[in-house]
């Protein structure tokens, strides 16, 4: 997309140690404290090993942010050869800074500023030089780096000092100065030396930030929700992308009276759950690819005995082992369709960070409300970005007020599975007096004990399906984007994806062509009719999701009948909102 | 007419009762403990001494209806929760000890009890098991060890004795039995027994000293399946073999019971137990954020 | 369906020891020997003690059987109490035989004939006495009571009596007497004293049996595959109604030079298949819903690294434990969609016990020849019923040649994951010359080699799925059922339902309501072109399955856009044509 | 132009080399038994030497390459088979054994090697071992025991020390650590040895016992992770830690063996084997129908 020159995607490259990371993070906070929104998305390297290669990502923008972007409008180098590899993600008019007194050993031809594109712009930066001056080593080109950024894109250097105080605020104080004094030598650098003719341009603007903001990534915002909604037990199992909600909740629950235990395999985590969902306590687990299917059969026992429980799953690129360090969202099949029998459960979808946090707390709630597994699907990109956050953001509820059914005491006999008008049973829970039943994963009779009969099984397979017909009823959120009315393009999409595609939706109605979208965030059941509505103000229906075989479009496909187009990708990278823009384009044209 | 005939109305656990019981046996109140369910078991099941044992030590223990939580996996054994009087959680296949796990650790004040068969501990599930003792989470595991896989009718099980012929091993089990006693105390149980189901009322106190063990129990009851076996587990063979743990035993020896647990007989009561900080403990000095090596 | 007098469905029903399932297996035996047609599936009692009732239950017929039928015409009472609850199923001009002599124990108000309904007819036999005759118990009154049905059917005694033979051939001859004489007993007795006046009539018919048949049921014929495919190694892990095939291969398999090994659970029993199979050898495991949802994850490790598997999933009522001895078709969804990740795999599913054994063996091949996992869904139906079959049926192959294609030696460096226009990459396995590689469930580049690039993945995604667009095209089973030329109603089926589904076809096409049917073999890839040109062919589209969702037709209504009628029934027993043809009717008049 | 730089031509694997050893290292012989992929281990890894160790005795015992296969789980270990010479499945997390026993009972002429990490085998995959081990099917299983999840970067596994603060153990490890050799030994394994990274030569000789041994051998090798553990298994703490076996110790004394398993040592080298007969061998009696007990 064509950006405003205060809409700046910036990426640090260098070897693993380089500081390529904790430069953005530092980035990222002055950028926060200045008002800008940021999205920031790391490179993972695939291996423990990694080959070196560490890639810091983000994009800052007045604008509230939608994706990290798909090109890079300015591209540090804090490691040639490894920064070699990135110039293909430049934008046309990029900016290069790379080390203009690289090290001895360095080779000629090697050199970054030998690669770049006529059109782009190199600034070089004694990056080692001044870091020696300051550190007494090359160790700090990174904070260097950071200085040189201020002062060309014209960022305010005082911010800079309180982030470079508070990450480093657990070091002594001459470890503080001494990054302080390698930031300045940047930034003053710069200021006097560099002639810049760039356009990226933030102008020394700073927003009056009363925004109470906090910049988190997915796993955090879901870790936090976890606690905020009073999670009892974490049982989980570790595993890329998921792991870090663990390791947050490991150090933060038990402080809030929780527990959290590290399972021996993904079904003991689920296990875990489901009993202490149906001991009347929240609870959670998170996981990817590998361990969903573990969870299978464990989620079956849920949907079967009714007992609320919530699991996560941050999806990775499959199927198999997979692709663990990149995004994909090729877990719906298993998500929605993936337990034997007929097997009804809510799966939800996050479009963004603040989302991961709204929706596991909403997820809390339908689990308790409906008496059933909740399946949240996030996915790499959406675990690992990080976003500013306006606190308040995380306040709202839009998606309804779900509250669960107790049962009256001394109702005898109890039923723990009367059948309703709504297919929720009112609910007792161990510890309660004399209201005693035995739930099972065969199927039972209202009361709870194995029954195969005929009239039975069709009876409780209806309730247990009546349960998602009311939680479509109950759920409010429409999850219709965009102008009203006729729409030459309506996109349909889900997850982490969302943003791009709205991204794209203004794009096209830039260009005069009209767009909108159906960006549910309850993926299944299915709210038939809002899709109803929206498809009939469509000309066309496009379904854009990162997998290969279109696996929700095939879910809405059968249930209206107009025929959706598909803008599937498995790039193992979010999709841009270029890619939309181009293909439509193409084709309206 | 013929729509009141249909099979939904004849599931007998609704409809029946638990008349056949003796006055005596009303009377002593262990069916306080009893659900009003007709067990689903075999004429002469082991399984039966084992419920009343069980039923007399929760009557002894005086233990709360309304906080027991019976935990099983799936198998002839697993039926057990919907005969007791009680909540029960009638879970999949060995997967009671991570169920049962989960509903302790959020409600530390239940008397949770995990049932399973030896396929469904030692099989399917045998993978669980080092690791709820390694956590010394407080709930008693009862395995119903008939040697046997009962409900898919007479396959072979982790403990059928090598050479045994059962429906999947027509030439004899060609592989070398687990020793649950042995493996139980290899992973560092704090409380390891067993015993006989022809034995009701040592079960039962193996079972009240269980379930008073703070900590992770581990209780093997070794009882016939009158369907399916005929020549490993029966009353006639084994009424006889079983032994008392010698008098001079040292509970906290465990070399002692591994010795006891391999010397070819069967003991009635607890081999071993000690008593370090069950799960909720150690995690109490994590919440205190104090060392848990305390 | 209206049934001729030499299509008759017995039920004998008794308490579990009384010998009600023996005495129907001698029954269909000594019919097959007149050359009837025989379909026999007998009702489990659900638990191990199962409350005492058991019921053999079979369908003989001059014509092919498709259908075990719905109501009985003919119930035999060993049991009065039990009997009664099978009353409901009886045919308006059923036939009665009660025991007319009952125990002193035998209580007034439940003798079986006074439930009788009026159009119904009962005879009354002193099965009992009879019985204590000729062996001096009750014990044999299931033998006399056979007697009794060859007479009053007009059945010729001479096979019976070669049958009982049979039966007890391991028995020492005076047990074969005294069955004989019970028999002799039986049919004497009713010759002499009862007066017909019912319709069903054999007419004393033999056919010339120069069919070379067998009765087997599915799981026996899906075993029999096996041996003859020349499985190297099963592993599995006991389940119903899939443990008959373990312990039908326990016994076999070793003397033809394989093995069977019980593993610890269906995730190893998985494991050993696959192992297997990467090594080169035919293997294969049989499982149910509970199980199969542990398998999902090494099936999809079998996805990703190509190896040949075989699994058959033995459907049971569900979702998780369920309901053991019910059927159902509801594993559609986790057989193929079950895996996270795109994860495609062939899935079959025979609609017969011939198709049982055909499928088992092409699904080895398919297998070797696409190197993947293929999924057999049968189910509890299917896997418990017997039906005689003509061992020429077992020698067809309509399905198509799979030939798997082996890497020459020497090429190095071998490409096992070679893209190539088919999806199917030569094959060298573990033992060849220098043919090293290494396979993974990670992403992988044509060597084998983990690889998480962009184009690589794409790469190899669209690879594994044109495999199954070569298989879509390599199948020549086609589906179609009926006449050709415009339908008014079209059928679509799968499984165990398409024999009640043909049955209404050829009952709605008397009654000149034009029909046809679809029935896929090859369930997922679909045939999207064989399922096209029959929807155009149709002015109803009708879905018959087995489950609550509709999880066939859900899959099939993206493919095509003309839109298509669910007739889906969770009843825990087999749908029936009656059931079919009177909602048909109800409609179309 | 800029399609040349796709990181689809970066993978490390596909062009790497195995320039950086020594011509001394190429010239032994061990290099039949190397692929030429580099491994993705961090410098200074335990499993550099475990590597050398293994390819070593594969080079003394002349393993024939085109019947080597080697399966592993997931992990850092995991990736094992990527860097031998031979055939190799990385399969899933968890699942070495049963992959490894499935190839195994198919192709007996095969040399079979099982792989994992502590979290792989005695985690998640700790349901397999007892059953392995039961059948006695004649594999090679290496535990790579850094007693942490390396590849997910350094959390607690089921061989961590109890106290010890890992990723998700920030307050210590609440759970008492297995002891591998001792649950080897309890399952009924016909061999089972220890050894160290540290000490390559030594692995080199165990490897080739255990390879040659008839049955199911089970190696724990104690390896440091250098990434995420600077407590607990590190060169300088171990390497001086570890003993020779008693030389009056019986190999075939199973209690000796397990008095050795927990009286606080390591042991370097074979602490038990048997010659009871192989998987392949009590299925060939089963083939000939005659009595497998014999
Ligand atoms: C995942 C799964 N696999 C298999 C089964 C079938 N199954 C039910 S019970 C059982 C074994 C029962 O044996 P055991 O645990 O010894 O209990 P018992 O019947 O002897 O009491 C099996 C294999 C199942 N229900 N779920
Ligand atoms: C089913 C499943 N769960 C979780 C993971 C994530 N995972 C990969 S390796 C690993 C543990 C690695 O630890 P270990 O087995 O000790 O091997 P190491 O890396 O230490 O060699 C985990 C949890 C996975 N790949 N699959
Ligand atoms: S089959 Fe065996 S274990 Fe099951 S109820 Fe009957 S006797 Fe008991
Ligand atoms: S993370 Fe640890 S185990 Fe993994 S390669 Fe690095 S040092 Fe070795
Ligand atoms: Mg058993
Ligand atoms: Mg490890």
């Amino acid at each position: 997309m064509i950006q405003a020159a205060d809409d700046i995607v910036i990426k640090i490259c260098g070897s693993a140690g380089d500081g390529s990371i904790s430069a953005v993070e530092i980035l990222n906070r002055a950028a926060a404290l200045m008002g800008y929104h940021i999205m920031n998305f790391d490179a993972y390297p695939a291996e423990i090993r990694g080959f070196g290669k560490s890639v810091g990502h983000t994009r800052i923008s007045r604008s509230v942010l939608l994706t990290t972007g798909k090109y890079t409008d300015c591209l540090v180098a804090l490691d040639d050869v490894h920064a070699i590899t990135e110039l293909s993600t430049m934008s046309k008019r990029g900016v290069l800074i790379y080390d203009s007194k690289p090290p001895q050993y360095h080779q000629e031809d090697q050199a970054v500023a030998g690669f770049i594109e006529p059109g782009m712009i190199g600034y070089g930066i004694p990056l080692r030089e001044l870091s020696t001056i300051a550190v007494r080593s090359s160790r700090s080109r990174n904070i260097v780096a950071l200085g040189v950024l201020a002062a060309l894109l014209h960022l305010q250097a005082e911010y800079f000092e309180t982030a470079i105080r508070k990450r480093f605020s657990a070091k002594p104080e001459t470890v503080i100065d001494n990054n302080i004094n390698a930031f300045r030598l940047g930034f003053d650098y710069t200021l006097q030396n560099v002639n810049k003719y760039d356009e990226l341009d933030f102008q020394h603007h700073v927003y009056s930030s009363n925004r109470d903001s906090i910049i988190m990534s997915g796993n955090e915002a879901a870790a936090r929700a976890c606690l905020d909604a009073d999670l009892r037990l974490y049982a989980g199992y570790p595993i890329t992308p998921a792991t870090r909600i663990m390791e947050i909740l490991a150090k933060e629950l038990p402080l809030k009276g929780g527990f959290v235990v590290q399972t021996e395999d993904e079904i003991s985590a689920a296990g875990h759950v489901v009993g202490a969902g149906f001991a009347g306590a929240r609870s959670l687990t998170a996981t990817s690819g590998p361990g969903i299917c573990l969870m299978s059969e464990m989620i079956n026992l849920a949907v079967m005995a009714e007992i609320p429980s919530v699991f996560i799953d941050s999806q990775r690129g499959g199927p198999s082992t997979g692709l663990p360090t990149k995004t994909e969202q090729s877990d719906f099949n298993i998500a929605a369709f993936g337990g034997s029998g007929d097997s009804p459960r809510p799966v939800l979808a996050p479009t963004s960070v603040p989302e991961c946090y709204l929706l596991t707390r909403i997820a809390f709630d339908l689990a308790e409300c409906y008496q059933t597994p909740v399946i949240i699907l996030m996915d790499f990109f959406l675990s690992n970005r990080f976003e500013d956050i306006d606190l308040n953001q995380l306040n709202s509820n839009v998606f309804g007020r779900f509250t669960p059914q107790t049962a009256p005491l001394k109702d005898q006999p109890y039923l723990r599975f009367e059948v309703t008008d709504t297919g929720i049973s009112p609910r007792a829970i161990p510890g309660m007096e004399n209201m005693f039943h035995t739930v099972t994963g065969l199927e039972h009779d209202e009361r709870g004990f194995p029954n195969y009969g005929k009239a039975n099984h069709l009876k409780m397979t209806a309730k247990r399906h009546k349960k998602m017909e009311t939680l479509v009823r109950d759920w409010q959120e429409t999850g219709t984007f965009g102008p009203e009315g006729q729409l030459d393009v309506g996109f349909i999409s889900w997850g982490s994806s969302v943003g791009a595609v709205m991204e794209a939706i203004s794009l096209l109605n830039d260009q005069n062509i009209h767009s909108g979208g159906f960006f549910p965030r309850l993926l299944s059941p299915l709210q038939t009719s809002h899709l109803e509505v929206f498809s009939r103000r469509c000309k066309r229906i496009i379904v854009v999701e990162m997998n290969y075989t279109g696996q929700y479009a095939n879910y809405l496909q059968v249930a209206i009948s107009k025929r959706m187009e598909r803008f599937t990708r498995v790039d193992a990278e979010p999709i841009s909102s270029e890619d939309i823009v181009n293909w439509i384009i193409k084709d309206e044209s | 007419m013929t729509n009141q005939r249909s099979d939904d109305n004849n599931n007998p656990l609704l409809n029946s009762g638990i008349e056949y019981f003796s006055d005596e046996v009303k009377r002593s109140g262990i069916m306080n403990y009893r659900s009003t369910a007709l067990p689903t078991w075999c004429p002469g099941c082991g399984y039966y001494g084992i419920t009343h044992g069980l039923a007399n030590a929760l009557k002894n223990l005086h233990v709360n209806n309304n906080n027991l939580v019976i935990v099983s996996g799936i198998g002839c054994a697993g039926r057990y929760p919907f005969f007791v009087k009680g909540y029960g959680l009638h879970g999949i296949h060995g997967r009671a000890l991570p169920i049962a796990s989960g509903i302790k650790m959020v409600r530390p004040e239940f008397t949770v009890l995990a049932i399973g068969g030896d396929g469904d501990g030692l099989g399917i599930g045998g993978g669980h098991l080092p690791h709820a003792i390694r956590r010394n989470i407080d709930i008693t595991y009862i395995l119903f060890d008939n040697a046997i896989y009962g409900l898919t009718k007479g396959q072979a099980s982790p403990t059928t004795p090598f050479g045994q012929y059962t429906k999947t091993t027509p030439y004899g089990n060609p592989e070398k039995p687990l020793n649950p006693i042995l493996i139980g105390l290899a992973y560092g149980a704090s409380f390891v027994a067993q015993g006989f189901a022809g034995f009701p009322q040592d079960l039962t106190i193996v079972f009240q000293e269980a379930i008073q063990h703070k900590g992770f129990s581990f209780v093997v009851v070794t009882t016939p399946c009158v369907t399916f076996d005929h020549a490993n587990i029966t009353y006639q063979r084994f009424r006889n073999i079983w032994k008392k743990i010698p008098e001079d035993h040292d509970k906290q020896n465990l070399a002692n019971a591994m010795a006891l647990a391999q010397d070819g007989n069967y003991y009635n009561g607890i081999l071993f137990q000690d008593h370090r900080n069950a799960w909720h403990d150690v995690q109490q000095s994590i919440r205190k954020n104090t060392s848990i090596t305390k």
